[in-house]
């Protein structure tokens, strides 16, 4: 029924002057979330964002609620300007917002109408409008109401140039920042539960993302670089599309098992992926690396082994799931589609070779000495020569 | 002789890139899509690609797509595998729908659940007031098709859609099942944008593979699968996936896809319709149309079946004759011609007597010539002669 | 780069009779067999003929044969579809049956049935006289494979129909599913001499199409439809048949009746089985043999599955690096392989750990020679060298 949306992004409104561009790029972002939705017109209006829209509200709403920096979605009606249609809407959205709200029998719902008028030719005033509107609503829906301190439900009605907007409901939007608004930045997106989550959460804070995977075909199947591809295609719920940086990283990890001590080769397998990471970010002007870690107590999870591995590069390393606990992390990552494709249990490189006993205190002379034996230029330059690009869209 | 293939309805002949697509998928993705190697990757693959076209062809996301082993599979699963939920124990259908509806209904109500089945005018049509009746607290499952099978009726989806919108927002829970098995690839399917939440097709009546359709569930529909086990097809349809008939089902959708874009052939084809419907009537004294009337701007009528009565004259005795003229057609529906003398559709719409006795269905696809149809209508005033003057 | 396909109980590759016969029925027997002009004579007759090739093959008359979407179509109709009785509330299975059965069995549960399900030995066999002491005076069903499909443990069939022969004896009325799906084309079925009621077979692990399977339905089994509608399959499996499929059944049939006949041929097979099985064994320190031993005269073991364990690897890293080598061979079965990382079945036999991870399934057909055999033999060595030289 609804056909109009009414935006509001919190945050970006407070961006001094740069909030045009925030805003162009929010709007931009609404577009393209909903290209597959069918014809959309998004506008500003009022420190807001209007979006006008005939398809399945459902959808619309859908779409728009993994749009970051969208604080709150209102569907509204939009109607000509005109009583009885007004009052009609009003009903509708009351019922519409009622159908959402958890009843107790015997108790009534309490409502309130906020009627706005900024086209003042419009021949009511908002008190009079609140008057004529809740008198109808009172009428026509049984076991109402009003309650003007604290409603279960607002019924706002706007007065404009040409039309009323009518909304009740409020839903939560995703919050967070417009994706493109905070630089680009490279995701090291494994196969498992907790690197696309992070992924995620880079994203909501504006930071496009391209992703890195290491592939350590034959040893690892085209099933599991296939998972990667779904997990990519399921953050692309979030974002317009994520180039998918896919590196050969068998004859790496082989070299490592061959040649280096038992204990430390997680952190050298880290390490050189950071390496590699950090060509990728080069060529593709990302300012920062992205990955899962979070503080535990397992081999590359501790502060003494991330300080090793950083060692190797100059960018900045984020690690939005330092603050998580797993359960917290699995929750999000079942809240955006990933958590399924992550279950999957195809191994991947990571889980290729567990050493038994990983150091989780390596020290960075540690880490020096075992990686001697490697090439390690000619090793990152083979497998950055046979590292494949695919460009992962939204699949309507 | 010549042949003249007009019973669509029934089945159709697959289109060559059908069979193509089939015999490479037998020749050389035959791996087992569950199967971690390349050959198991390939034969997924080609399950997926499917997926995609057939989705895209209903304006939905791959991931609301299950295959099936056929329509009256994809149909069970959608009016059995709905859960009631804790209130709910009616289900509300229709007189004219297809028996995969209605004896998925008739076990429905063996265990308990009561149906109420909506009548239809003389047309075939539904009226929706009579939906907006019949709906009740514990209702929790309506299953109204899109085009009837028998007759070519079209429901008004739009105004049902109405109704059950209206329904649940009163705050009822209330799914929706779209039997499209005879719209699909002739009519737009929309069912996002309609609320429906879930709709069946069948890939032998659109040129592709028999064996296989798919069904179209909604994000967030809750079913039971009809075929547990391996959990293929997001464990709502066990079973080695049919990679040649799905691959065949994307490749008949792909060219689908293509017919509904042009809105030509849809105007060709409901051309071809009228041309055979007036031909007959105008030549054949007595000859009836039933269903909506034969009009472009009808919105009720479907573009491709035309159900006409022959009074005097014994359907069956009518079909013979016009295959040995080469001509195929149907008596009622085809999966209804053994067993079913008379059509549950015909008689929904009061039809009686020698109208009910003497029906014939022309169905008709994208593949049918005007020189078909005009062999066909030659050929039936004949045979009406040629027997009505036999039995005089 | 060579290619050695030792997948053959995920799926097989059709044979090249079964393609023609597929294609035949898509370009020419296109007809509903529910349509009562030639075209749908026609088809009619293509079922009919693959109906009596599946029916001969199992030693069954053709009536007593309902094609399905699928092997777990067949399963699931079979499961679910026997009606408990007034006193029926018990069904017995075992640990080791495919997901199909386990998770129909699962469904019965849910509806407030009890299930058992037997235990199995070390070699994955179960003991007749687990199934003597679990049934009980409401047990209505027992569901006991035939061929396990991840180890190839041929359960003892003639042991456990005395077992149920005795039970009957004593009045009791009792139906018996067997899933015969790994077993068929492989060993004899004869369903009727050992007192089975239903029984499950698929095409596509005989080089038949997939999306088609049967189930043998006994005289005067009252089953009930999973897929209820035109009543097709003697009322049994609704939807236009699936003609094609079902003539590339027939088609794989009767190669495989053909196959059968020659006791040649199950010899071969099983000697290409031992000598794959000797070959690794007796070239790789450590790797074990899972399920019943490798011998001629021991009737527990199939002729065409090896499950071998490779202590210390990972069986997908061992799965891909032979998929490097052009060697495709599966983990477990491959329904499983997605969810489930330790085999239900290796685990029923009692296996753990480095065994049970680094397990690894070799499944053969006809179309295998001794040359791949070879050739397979050797590049697992390499293979495991290789990747052991890794793992140090
Ligand atoms: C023993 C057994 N039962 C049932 C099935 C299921 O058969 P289908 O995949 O043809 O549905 C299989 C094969 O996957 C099997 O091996
Ligand atoms: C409207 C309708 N529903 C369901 C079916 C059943 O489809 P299938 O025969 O492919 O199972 C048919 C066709 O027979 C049909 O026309």
């Amino acid at each position: 029924m609804y056909n109009t949306y009414m935006i509001r992004y919190g945050e970006i409104g407070l961006k001094g002057k740069n909030r045009p561009a925030f805003e162009k790029r929010l709007m931009g972002n609404i577009s393209r979330a909903l290209k597959d939705t069918g014809p959309a017109r998004v506008q500003r209006v009022y420190g807001r964002i209007l979006v006008e829209s005939a398809a399945d509200p459902a959808r619309v709403l859908d779409k728009l609620s993994k749009v970051f920096g969208i604080v709150g979605i209102g569907p509204a009606l939009r109607l000509p300007l005109d009583e009885e249609a007004i009052c009609e809407g009003a009903l509708a959205a009351l019922k519409d917002a009622a159908a959402g709200i958890k009843k107790t029998p015997g108790t009534p719902l309490t409502f309130k109408v906020e009627a706005r008028r900024s086209n003042k030719q419009f021949p009511r005033t908002s008190p009079e409008l609140n008057g004529l509107i809740g008198g109808y609503l009172l009428k026509n829906y049984p076991g109402l109401t009003v309650d003007v301190h604290n409603p279960q439900i607002r019924v706002r009605v706007e007065i404009r140039e040409k039309n009323a907007f009518i909304y009740a409901a409020d839903i939560l939007g995703v919050g967070g920042l417009p994706v493109g608004a905070s630089g680009k930045a490279l995701l090291l997106l494994s196969g498992g539960i907790d690197s696309p989550v992070a992924g995620w959460m880079a994203m909501k804070r504006g930071i496009e993302i391209e992703a890195v995977h290491f592939h350590s075909f034959p040893f690892t199947g085209e099933k599991s670089l296939e998972k990667v591809r779904d997990l990519c295609r399921a953050l692309t719920a979030y974002t317009a599309r994520i180039k998918l940086h896919v590196v050969h990283f068998t004859d790496i990890q082989k070299d490592i098992q061959k040649n280096c001590p038992e204990e430390l080769r997680v952190t050298i397998m880290r390490r050189m992926m950071f390496r590699l990471a950090k060509r990728i970010a080069g060529q593709q002007e990302a300012l920062a690396l992205v990955t899962g870690e979070s503080v535990g107590q397992v081999a590359s999870q501790t502060l003494e082994s991330m300080r090793v591995i950083n060692q190797v590069i100059d960018l900045p390393v984020l690690r939005p799931l330092v603050g998580m606990d797993k359960l917290e992390i699995i929750h999000r990552a079942q809240e955006i589609g990933t958590y399924d494709i992550s279950v999957l249990p195809y191994e991947d490189c990571c889980t290729l070779f567990l050493p038994k006993h990983p150091a989780t205190r390596p020290r960075s002379e540690q880490a020096e000495e075992a990686e001697k034996p490697l090439a390690v230029e000619d090793l990152l330059a083979g497998a950055l020569e046979r590292t494949v690009v695919e460009d992962i869209g939204r699949k309507v | 002789m010549r042949e003249v293939y007009l019973d669509n309805s029934a089945t159709t002949r697959p289109y060559p890139e059908v069979v193509r697509a089939v015999v490479e998928a037998m020749e050389e993705n035959y791996g087992n899509p569950s199967s971690l190697h390349r050959k198991g990757v390939e034969a997924g693959r080609a399950v997926t690609r499917a997926r995609e076209t057939v989705a895209a062809g209903l304006g939905v996301a791959p991931g609301e797509i299950v295959f099936t082993g056929g329509g009256s599979e994809a149909v069970n699963l959608a009016v059995k595998g709905v859960l009631p939920g804790r209130r709910g124990r009616h289900v509300i259908t229709t007189a004219v729908e297809h028996p995969a509806v209605l004896n998925a209904c008739g076990q429905l109500k063996e265990r308990g659940i009561e149906i109420t089945v909506l009548p239809v005018d003389g047309e075939g049509v539904v009226d929706p007031g009579h939906l907006r009746a019949a709906l009740r607290d514990d209702t929790y499952l309506v299953a109204i098709m899109h085009v009837n099978n028998e007759v070519g009726a079209v429901q008004p989806l739009d105004e049902l859609a109405a109704v059950i919108a209206e329904f649940r927002r009163a705050g009822r829970r209330l799914l929706w099942h779209v039997d499209a098995i005879q719209a699909y690839g002739k009519l737009p399917q929309r069912p996002a944008e309609l609320g429906v939440d879930l709709l069946s097709v069948s890939a032998h009546k659109v040129h592709g593979p028999k064996g296989v359709g798919a069904l179209y569930v909604a994000p967030r529909t809750q079913l039971q699968p009809l075929v547990a086990g391996g959990g293929q097809e997001a464990g709502l349809r066990s079973g080695t996936e049919n990679v040649p008939g799905i691959a065949g089902f994307g490749a008949a959708a792909a060219v689908i896809a293509r017919e509904a874009r042009d809105s030509n052939t849809a105007k060709k084809l409901f051309a071809l319709k009228k041309r055979l419907v007036e031909g007959i009537l105008a030549a054949v004294p007595g000859a009836v149309l039933n269903g909506p009337a034969c009009r472009e701007d009808n919105p009720r009528c479907a573009p491709h079946i035309a159900n006409i009565s022959f009074p005097g004259l014994r359907g069956e005795v009518l079909l013979h004759s016009l295959e040995g003229r080469g001509i195929y057609v149907s008596t009622g529906s085809a999966c209804a011609s053994r067993k079913n003398p008379g059509s549950h559709v015909l008689k929904a719409m009061g039809l009686k007597g020698e109208l009910l006795e003497g029906a014939i269905r022309f169905s008709l696809s994208y593949t049918n010539t005007e020189e078909e149809i005009d062999y066909a209508v030659e050929n039936t005033v004949a045979a009406v002669e040629e027997l009505r003057a036999l039995y005089d």
